[in-house]
Formats: C-alpha cells, structure tokens, sequence
C-alpha cells in the first residue's frame, strides 16, 4: 500500500501516459501511429531496461538483446503449439505471456549468477559470448525455431476476457498496457532504496560491501528483473509481427540498444525512450534519401558521442542544473550583499 | 549430437590427422594475426578495438586492388598491412584517442559507429558485390601429400607468415626501444612524456601496427575468401574469443588460444559438426569463470 | 651575486597560478634559476612544492603566467616538449617502470640534450651509480627505495637536461641513503648542471644548494639565498618547523 | 469497394494529417510523398518492393531492383494501365525479417503503395507473409524458394502468390540429372557441403532424396554444414577429403559459394570428385569465382541461352543496357512477377482491390522468355509459379560458363512434387 502513496505522482503520470497513447492510437484513423509506436513500445522496454544495468548499475552487458529474443521466441512456441492452446483455450495469451516472462527470468539467473561477478569487460564479453550462445542455438534447432526462418505460419491469439489480440486496436491497447505497467516497475525499482543501493554500487562497488551489502546478489537481482523486462518487449514484437527471429538475439540487437540509451541519455529515467524514438525516425527518414543509412547513422553516432559526449537528455538535464545553479549562485551573491 | 565413431575413425588415420591439423592450424593462424591485434592494443591503450575486424577487411580490399594493379600479391599483401596499418593511425589520432580513459560505451559506441560508416564507404567503392581475388599464380600448385593427407602450398605460406610476425610482434614488443617505451607509457605515460617522448606518436604507431597486422590477415585471406562489405564481424567475434581465452594484453596467449580454436573447430566439424560454434563460446564461458584474466594474461584478476 | 640572483638566469617562474579541478593549489609563484645554480624549493608538507614543479615539468598546467627556460616560453606546453627543451624532471614517488629491468629504464630515458650532446651514457651513469651497474638486469620494481630513487635521477640524466628537477628525493629514505643521495647531488651540480630541488628538510639542503625560495599555501613566502634563509628565523621557524 | 480491414485509403491520410494529431506523424508523412496525395486522378499505381540491398546478399537485391525496374520502363513507354503510371518504391531490410515486416507495413500504410512484391530471401519472406496476410494486402513473393511458404496449407493466403523457383522442383530435377551421371560414373558414396540454417538443410534434404529415388543404389557418407556467411570452409574442405566420396553436392550460394570454390580448388577437391551445385550458374557467380572449376553440374539459375530462344537473348540485351548488375535467378523472376502484376492490372482494369487482384492472378498464365514454350502461369491450386527451366548444365572455364542444358519435364515434376505434397501432408 505503502508504495502507492509514495509513487502517488508517477502512478498518476504514468495514468495520464497510458490514456494519451490510446487516445493517440485509438482517435487516429490511420495505422501508421499504432504500428510506429508498437515497435517503439517494444525496443523502448528492451532499451530501458538494459539501462537499469548500463545506467543505474554500471554493468555494461553486452548480450541483452538474448533476453529480448528469448522472451519472444517463448512466447511464440507456446501459442503455436496446439497441445497448450487446446489446453488452456483463452488463458493461452495470459499464460504465455506469464511463462515467457518467468521462463526468461530463471534463464537469467543461470547467466547472471555466473556473469556479475566479473569485472566491466569481462562482463560484457561474457554476456555477448550467452548471447552468440543463444542465436547459434536458435539458428541450429531448425525443428523448434525454425532457423533462420523464424517461427513460421503466424502465432495464434485465442480470445481472452474479450480481448483479441488479432485485432489491431485490441492489440495496441494491450501493448501500450504492458508497455506502461514495465516502465511503472522499473520506475519503483530505479526509485526505491534498490535504485538507491543500485546507484550505489554503480558509483563504488567496494563500499557498498563495505556498508553491508551484498552487491552480488543485487547485482544478480536488477540483472534477472531487467532480463525478464526486455522478454515482456520480445513478447511485444512478437505480437507485432507475429513471428519471431533470430536476429533479435544477434549482437547488433544489443548494440543498438545500447545505442538508444546513449542517445537519449542514460541518466535520465526517458532518455532512453527517447533514443528509441529519434533512431527510429532517423532511420526512416534517413531511408527515404539514401540507401547508405549506415553512413548516416554512424556519423550520428560519433556525432553524439564525440561531440555531445552524452545523450540528448542528460544533455538537456546538465544544461538546466547548470542554469540552476547559477540562479542560485546568483541568488547567493544577491544575499551576501 | 556428437559423433564420436567419426572421431575414433579419423584419429587413427594419419590423412585425416594431417588434414584436421592443417587446418586447425590455417583457421588459427588467421585469427591468431587479428587477435593478436587486438591484444596488443588492449595490452597498452587499455581500449578494446571493436573495430579491428573493419580493418581485416580494408587490408583485403587493399589487397585485392593492389593485385588488380599490379599482379604482384606479395606486393598486394604488403599493400593491404601498410593500408590498414595508415587507416589505423588515422582512426587512433581522430577519433579512438578522444575517447581513451572513459567508459566502456563511449569506446563500444565510437568503434561501433566506425564499423558503420567504413562498411558503408567499402560499399560505396568497391561495391556491394563479393569480390574475389583468386590464388596468385605462384600458388597455383597441386597441393602437397604429407601422410596421405593434403597440404595447399599457400596455407604453407600463410602460416609461415603469420608465425614469423607473431615471432615479430613479441620481439618488437620485449626487445625493441619501441617497445619498451610503448609498454612503459601503457603503465604510466605521463612519466614516459615526461623523459621528452612524444607518447601520442607512440601510441598512434602502435595503434596503427595492431591494425596492419588485422590488414595482413585480411590480405592473406583474400585469395580464398570472398570479400564483402562487412565481412569483418565473423573474425571479430571470434578473434574476441581468442583474446578472452588467450588473456587480454598476452601475445603468446593468443597464440595458444587461436591454435586451441582452430583445433577445436577442425576436430569439432568431424566429432561434433553441430556444435563446433558451441564448443567455442562453451571454451570461453569457461575460461572467464575459472580463469577470467585468460589462460596466460596477468593483470587485475576478475 | 645578491639576493641569490644571477644575471643569467636560466629558468624563470612568472606568476602561475595551478588549480586542481576547482580547487587553486598556487597563487602568483614567481621564481628564478640562474644558469649552473641550486635552488632549493623548501616548504611543508602540502605546500605546493611538488606542484610547481610539475608545473615546471608541464604535468600541471598552469592556468595563467609564463614559465620560461632561457628566454623559451613553456607554461602550458605538453611534458615531452619541455623535456626536450631542457628540463629534466624526477617525481616525488620515483615512479620507475617496475616491469622493465634497470637498464631498459635508462634506455627509456635515453636522448640528445639541447645542443644535441650525448654526455651522459651507460658507461658513465654506471661510472656514477655503480649500484644501478650491478643491477642492470634486475627489474626495477623489485629494488629498493633508495636504489629505485637512484635509478629514477639516472634515467633523467640519460635525456641531459639543462636543468634538473628533484621533488623529494630524500624522502621515506633511511639517512645513510639520504647521505648518498645529498652527496650524488652534489656531485651533479659540479658538473655543472642547474638543479632545483624541492625538499620539506632544509638541513639536508644546506650543503647542496646556493638559494632558496620557501613556498606556504601556495604563495612564495622567501625568496633569497639559503645562508640568508639559515639565519632568518622568523621564516624558518613560521614556515619550515625548525 | 468493402474494405475489411480498417486501414485507410491515401484520402484519408490527408486528414489525419491536418488533424496534426501526431506532430511525429506529420512530419514522417511530409517527408514521404504528400504531393503524391493531391494529385488523385491518373495517379500512378505504386508497387512497394521489400528487399535486400545491404550486407552479402545485395547483389541479388540490387538486381531485383533493377530488373523490376527496367520492366516497368518498358510498361510505362507503353502507355501504363488504363493511362496510369507504374512506380516502384523500394526498401532495404538488410535480410533481417522483422526489419522487413516493418518496411512492409511502412510501404502499405505510409507511401501508400497498392500492390506488394516481396523480394526478400527465405527468412524475410515469412516474416513479409504474416504482414500481408494480417493486413490483406495483394502480395507476391518473389525470391524465397522454400517449397513450404505456399505448398503448406498454413502458410497459403487467399491474395498472396509466388513468382520464383520453388526448392522441391529444383530437387525434382537436380535429382533426375544426377541420378542419370550417377549411373552412368558409377558415383554410388554422396557427401553433402550446404549452409547450415532451413534452406540449406530441407533443399539438400531433398536433393539427395530425389537422388536415391531415382539412384537406389546411392548412400550419403557425410555430410558437413558450415555456417551461412562462414569465411572459412577449410574444415568442410578437409571433411570431403577424408570420406573420399565419389560425388558432392552443394547448395551454397553466392559469395559463400564463391569462396569455397577457391578454397576447395586448392586442394584440388574437383579434380577428385564430380560436383553438383545447384546455384553455380549465376553470373555474377560464375564471373567472380577465379579459379572456374570445368566440369561441375551446376542447377538452372538465369542464363542468357536458357532457353535458347531470341526472345531470351533480346531480354538479356535489354537488361545489360539498362543496367550496371549483371542478372542474377532473382532478376528474372522479379521481371516475371511485374509482367503478372501488369498482366492482372490489365484484367481488373487497373483496379488494385486486393481480392479483385487476387482472382485475376490465380491460374495467369503470361507470355514470358522464362517459361518452358515462352509461358509462365502461377498455379491457381497452391499460388505458385510452374513452367519455368528446371534442369542442369555443366560448367565450362570460358564464356557462356554452362553448357549442355538438360531439361527437365515439368510432367515428372508435377507426378513427384504431388507424391511429395501428399508425404507431408500438404494436401
């Protein structure tokens, strides 16, 4: 209970969030809004919760684009296989979503257990080493996955509690819900003293032991819950092209991502919804003039790290508390006098 | 899923040892060339060059346009080292250098971007089309039958090469002036700055050495394998593994961990055809939880 | 000679001012070297001696003012530029490549002076330092303090610096080490070489150097010969400890 | 004209701009094609091409394009359909499936394109198929050869076609050929070298089941798999040596196919045994490949002199001269599924209502230098494309590369691809 008072003001933002996305996606007659933000809803949930790693932790995990493709590819065998729909009827889609949700999560403890103790690089290796793991196991199990050709012949949706998820507007209600209910998580999480040890342990490892904390098994925790996260955006994309691939878990995935957090900016709770939304509409535009996009975007990308040397939002946020302070200082000065 | 029939059948028959160990040692060698690269730089800038499979493959396309000019492929190889090795120390001065000392995500997202943009640029010159250089004439023999198995002449060479440059690149690291200074600016360069070395030319000739040795590889790969516009990211995948196995900074650890590679994926696609891409993400998985700093790099543990 | 000034005066320190971060370590430090001269930099601990002379060394960077070796403007140059014009520098804390043996550190150090002359080699730091001679082999790293103190003056002078800059080199030594190192000091000023010398200990100074400049807070407090400091007690008792 | 799907006709963007609900939106859409909007009358029909034009594969893409291309130039100096004008508007999916489902939809709903030519390979293929089918929109797949996108039943929608070769009719054919040499050589221990992922797999699969049908006394001795895209087939290379086969097949292709020919040919691996690969015979292929093997049984792919008909080589000469690629399998079949675009417009009257197209594509037969006979049609029973050249030629060191074309009967093919349908149950 205690946790509503407290994040009162984000419940309420969050609210407010959700009924303008189905405003905007239910009051527009055209499809183009809903599926633009569909695939933002899902790259945005693997972005942010990479970030509760990369930015509130300080693990820069180079394979959580696994976790992405995990959570999908769950999703998806469970709905296609005839033995659980003709089981569970219209509880399939909850189920699946549940299975897909825990069924990455204990992978993510097996991985996490024996990632977090290791140092920046090793980390990061390790992490995209499970990660190649992974898509070289998806490519191989042809009889399950599919291969290369990813699950075939559309996922079905059986009907549940009036919802059907084969019916577009139905469908972006029910993405941008789950899309919202995860930032709400990673909002308390980031918030709560959990963040704050999480923060903690970011800035120096060694005195949060110091202090008492267990920083493995924190460790271990933000990397199970932010895995489990990224599969509810794998569950999303499925969804969304009702299949699912095996280039989600290749490392380019991960990359990106990373790349999201690093534009919009990785200390500010959005920025990494934002990156998500500027590299997509780059893309496109930049697609409409020229076939060389990686060209373009590369240079962006130095653009950003070389010259910004951090994301649009932490830009923003730098800026203001400098503006900030020197109200304040400027305040300071006007009192001494 | 393994075949160990297979693998019985081929251990007892000599051809089929010498055909797996020639070519456990051809795969090693190469990724031996790009590791030890990689290693070298990690060693002394303490940046990981994400970007060092860009520069296999700019010093094969060098390559393969030196050899369309002048029909000479030595002078070809030479061409695709001395290339990449230039792209190199452009790369460091211009871009690598502003981001040494920061995080891990500032180096991933500028190696990444230049990985974009130097795809794109080999697509744009040399086309999105494979290309394919073809054996030198020189090479073109039948190959050698060594215990009944079969020995190309050219893999001769290219081991021979890559071995006399990973003996270079540890005598130029331990024995030269270069290479002392290098190695004392990597432990505390403001002091080598201050003894009046220019520690960033320094740095920049070794940035641009590690990248001459991906370009030789890339050069020595061009005969036999088809050049396309990102065909860097394989042998960088793997030439990470080799370095993590290896020990990040150690030059006879990549030396042993391509060796170990190459074996693992030669015997492997007789025993365990499958999961020969297992087997190695499985090695290194190991090696960084039992021994995370690599089977002989020294170094903060963990 | 007055007030421990020389006409030719080879290093010349005009008004630096040094931060770290935003935190101001030297106000306005002003001193001068004359050519073939020692200068003893005294103060307490935290000071701001080692400061102005990596300032001199050009690891600090001075915010403002000049620094200038025979005329040569330096403040701000990068620490290999002011190396090869001249100025020698060895740390407080030694900092010897403790991976390399004794004589690749001295290979490491090794270039023309100025006017391209190659006075010192091996032979004759070996001829100096029979000590780094018999050790040449043994990696730095595993000497002791006083041998890696040693080894870190000799690898300076491999370079032949017009002008040498010692921080501390007496410290966290035993004396019978501080007394070598006092008479090696000595040695070098005989032949000729400008030395400025930061020390805490003004009595270890006091058979070595000519001048002296006392340096508290960041401000340069005397500036004068080390006989004239000797006999100003004020100064001596307020700033040094004596 | 009922439409079951709510997505929007182009009319109807322009208000949902002005509306400036999505200032995001609006400026995607300005930037794509408004003036393509205003003008409503005689505005041209727009044919979106998903397809691959970055990474190892863009030389297939980039010849897609191109073919697609030069044959809409060729209707459009026509006259178009009904005074319309044919455009394409293409996107890169760098081969990756959900990227292609995404350009997919972008196609439809913001550059408001009519008429879908699916031109990706295998694995962006299904991914495509899902889309069209999730948003009824006419589609027809041009470049997947893998049998079960329209033979099995759960993938088949009613307004999605295939214009491209399909894998178990290759196999059919490549399995008749080399059952035939394997007589006549006495090639009785087979190895397999084929890419590691679905398509490798189920068309060597098939390929060596045809060939033990019709060569009982056959047997596959190895089989090694390396990886798509792999750069080195050393270790494959020195598998065959070991199990000493008498024949090998492959199914690798491209670049891929192109390295492990030169790396093959230094151990002298085609001196040794007799070679098929069944995609050896495209030109940019056979013109990369440095040291032409002579001698190799490569699979029908395009060749200016299959069939050997003028009209063929008047197509070939006409596709040089407008184009900087050389023509790849994929070109022709691209150019085949605009013609049937063109062929079905002109029976709906320049309609683009999905269904209307869908039930003037199924069972079109067209006029084409492709087919068997100068004919084309796409099967109404299963949407795909029938009567095109299935058979192998034999390779030579110089130009024209192949030789000695042995066709194979499109009546074996049907009698063996029904007996295969009813084995996976497909019908």
């Amino acid at each position: 209970m205690s946790l509503f008072i407290e994040f009162r003001r984000d419940l309420l933002i969050a609210l407010v969030g959700l009924v303008v996305l189905i405003a905007i996606g239910l009051g527009i007659d055209h499809a183009w809004p809903r599926d633009f933000l569909t695939s933002i809803f899902a790259a945005a949930l693997l972005a942010m919760s990479l970030n509760m790693l990369i930015g509130y932790t300080g693990l820069v995990s180079f394979g959580h684009a696994a976790f992405f493709a995990l959570g999908g590819y769950i999703f998806g065998l469970l709905l296609q296989s005839p033995a659980f729909t003709g089981a569970l009827g219209a509880g399939s889609v909850p189920v699946a979503l549940v299975a897909a949700v825990i069924g990455t999560g204990v992978y993510s403890v097996v991985i996490g257990a024996i990632c977090v103790r290791l140092t920046e690089i090793y980390f990061a290796f390790l992490t995209l080493a499970f990660q190649m793991f992974l898509y070289s196991v998806i490519l191989s199990w042809v009889d399950l996955t599919g291969g290369d050709q990813g699950l075939m012949g559309g996922i079905p949706r059986p009907v549940f509690l009036g919802i059907d998820l084969a019916d577009q507007y139905h469908r972006y209600v029910f993405c941008a819900v789950l899309f919202v209910a995860c930032v709400m998580i990673m909002r308390i999480m980031t918030e709560s003293p959990f963040g704050y040890t999480l923060r903690m342990i970011r800035d120096n490892a060694t005195r949060a032991a110091f202090l008492g904390v267990n920083v493995t098994r924190v460790k271990l925790i933000c990397f199970v819950v932010s895995s489990s996260i990224a599969s509810v955006g794998g569950v999303i994309l499925t969804l969304f092209t009702s299949g699912a691939y095996p280039e989600w878990a290749f490392w380019a995935q991960s990359g990106e991502a990373i790349f999201m957090i690093m534009l919009g900016g990785l200390n500010v709770f959005l920025g990494p919804v934002l990156g998500a939304v500027v590299l997509r509409i780059l893309n496109d535009v930049v697609q409409m003039y020229t076939s060389h996009t990686e060209i373009v975007i590369g240079v962006v990308i130095m653009f950003v790290v070389l010259g910004l040397r951090r994301g649009i939002l932490d830009f923003v946020k730098d800026w203001w508390v400098e503006k900030q302070q020197a109200r304040l200082a400027a305040e300071n000065r006007n009192g001494q006098e | 899923m393994f075949d160990f029939d297979a693998l019985a059948a081929c251990m007892s028959t000599s051809a089929c040892l010498v055909n797996q160990a020639t070519s456990g040692l051809i795969i090693g060698m190469l990724l031996f060339l790009v590791a030890s690269g990689v290693t070298l730089i990690f060693g002394v800038l303490h940046v990981i060059n994400f970007a060092h499979g860009s520069f296999y493959m700019v010093g094969a396309y060098f390559a393969y346009t030196a050899y369309v000019v002048t029909g000479n492929y030595f002078l070809a190889a030479l061409v695709g080292a001395v290339g990449a090795g230039i792209c190199g120390i452009l790369f460091e001065r211009l871009i690598i250098s502003r981001v040494y000392g920061q995080n891990l995500l500032m180096q991933l997202l500028v190696c990444y971007a230049f990985i974009l943009i130097v795809d794109d640029l080999v697509k744009i010159i040399w086309g999105a089309e494979y290309l394919a250089m073809g054996i030198p004439a020189e090479f073109r023999l039948p190959p050698f039958r060594i215990a009944g198995g079969y020995v190309p002449p050219f893999y001769l060479f290219l081991v021979a090469v890559a071995v006399c440059i990973g003996v270079g690149s540890v005598l130029l690291v331990t024995k030269t002036r270069f290479g002392k200074i290098v190695r004392a600016a990597a432990l505390n360069a403001p002091m080598v700055s201050a003894l009046g070395i220019r520690v960033n030319i320094y740095f920049a000739l070794l940035f641009g050495y590690g990248c001459a040795l991906a370009g030789v590889a890339g050069a020595l790969a061009a005969p036999v394998r088809s050049l396309t516009p990102g065909m860097g990211l394989g042998i960088l995948v793997e030439s990470f593994i080799v370095t993590v196995i290896g020990g990040m900074g150690s030059i006879p650890g990549a030396f042993l961990a391509a060796i170990i590679l190459g074996l693992t994926r030669s015997i492997g696609s007789v025993g365990f055809p499958l999961f020969v891409d297992g087997a190695m993400f499985m090695i290194m998985a190991l090696v960084l939880i039992f021994r995370p700093t690599g089977l002989m790099g020294q170094g903060e543990p963990r | 000679m007055t007030g421990g000034r020389s006409d030719d005066v080879i290093l010349k320190v005009e008004d630096i001012d040094v931060f770290y971060g935003a935190s101001k370590i030297l106000f306005g430090v002003d001193l001068e070297v004359g050519r073939g001269r020692t200068l003893a930099l005294l103060g307490r601990n935290g000071a701001g001696k080692s400061t102005t002379m990596k300032a001199i060394a050009g690891i600090a960077k001075p915010r403002k003012g000049s620094i200038s070796l025979s005329g040569q403007n330096l403040a701000g140059a990068r620490p290999d530029i002011i190396a090869r014009a001249g100025i020698g520098y060895v740390p407080e804390d030694r900092q010897v490549f403790a991976m390399h043996s004794v004589e690749d550190n001295l290979l490491i150090g090794t270039k023309p002076g100025l006017r391209g002359q190659r006075d010192w080699t091996l032979e004759r730091v070996y001829d100096t330092f029979p000590i780094l001679a018999r050790m040449k082999d043994r990696k730095a790293g595993l000497m002791s303090g006083g041998e890696q103190q040693m080894l870190t003056i000799a690898r300076t002078l491999m370079g032949n610096p017009e002008v040498l800059l010692l921080d501390e080199p007496s410290e966290g030594l035993a004396p019978i080490i501080v007394q070598a190192i006092g008479s090696l000091i000595r040695t070098l000023r005989d032949t000729g070489v400008t030395i400025v010398l930061a020390e805490q200990n003004m009595h270890f100074c006091l058979g070595i150097s000519e001048d002296a400049a006392v340096i508290d807070k960041g401000h340069i407090v005397y500036r004068d010969t080390i006989a004239g400091l000797r006999a100003n007690e004020a100064i001596t008792k307020r700033y040094l400890a004596i | 004209m009922k439409k079951t799907s709510p997505r929007s006709r182009p009319g109807m963007d322009r208000r949902t701009v002005l509306k400036g609900a999505a200032a995001v939106a609006a400026v995607g859409t300005a930037v794509t094609g408004f003036p393509a909007y205003l003008k409503a009358a005689g505005k041209p029909i727009k044919i979106g091409m998903p397809t691959i034009l970055s990474g190892r594969v863009a030389i297939l893409g980039e010849s897609s394009v191109a073919s697609a291309k030069n044959e809409i130039r060729k209707i459009n100096e026509a006259g178009g359909i009904e005074g319309r004008m044919l455009e394409l508007v293409t996107r890169d999916s760098r081969a990756k499936p959900d990227e292609a489902a995404r350009m997919t939809r972008d196609l439809v709903n913001n550059e408001g394109c009519d008429i879908i030519i699916d031109a990706e390979a295998s694995g962006a293929s299904f991914a495509v198929n899902e889309v069209v089918r999730d948003m009824k929109q006419f589609c027809i797949h041009t470049n997947s050869e893998t049998s079960s996108l329209t033979a099995d039943p759960k993938n088949q929608v009613e307004w999605v076609f295939r214009s491209c070769r399909q894998g178990i009719h290759d196999a059919v054919g490549g399995g008749l050929v080399a059952a035939k040499v394997a007589k006549a050589k006495g090639l009785k221990r087979w190895a397999t070298v084929s890419p590691d992922y679905a398509y490798g797999r189920a068309n060597t699969a098939e390929f060596m089941e045809y060939v033990k049908l019709f060569a009982p006394e056959t047997e596959v001795i190895t089989e090694t798999w390396p990886k798509l895209f792999q750069p080195d087939y050393t270790e494959n290379v020195t598998a065959l040596l070991n199990a000493q086969p008498d024949a090998v097949y492959s199914c690798l292709w491209g670049g891929d196919l192109v390295a492990f020919f030169d790396q093959a040919s230094l151990y002298g691996l085609f001196d040794q045994f007799t070679a098929f690969a069944v995609n050896l015979g495209d030109y940019p292929v056979l013109t990369a490949i440095k040291s032409r093997p002579a001698g190799v049984y490569s699979g029908s792919r395009y060749h200016k002199d299959v069939p050997n008909t003028p009209e063929n080589e008047a197509w070939y000469d006409n596709f040089m001269a407008n184009s900087n690629v050389l023509p790849t399998n994929w070109a022709w079949q691209n150019a085949a599924a605009i013609n049937f675009v063109a062929e079905a417009l002109k029976k709906t009257g320049g309609d683009t209502d999905t269904m209307k197209m869908a039930e003037a594509t199924s069972g079109l037969t067209i006029n084409s230098p492709f087919g068997v006979d100068g004919t084309l049609t796409i099967r109404e029973e299963d949407h795909t494309l029938v009567n095109y050249m299935v058979g192998y030629s034999k390779t030579i060191v110089d130009e024209p590369y192949v030789v000695d074309f042995d066709r194979t009967a499109w009546s074996e093919i049907y009698t063996h691809e029904a007996e295969w349908k009813k084995r996976n149950g497909y019908m």
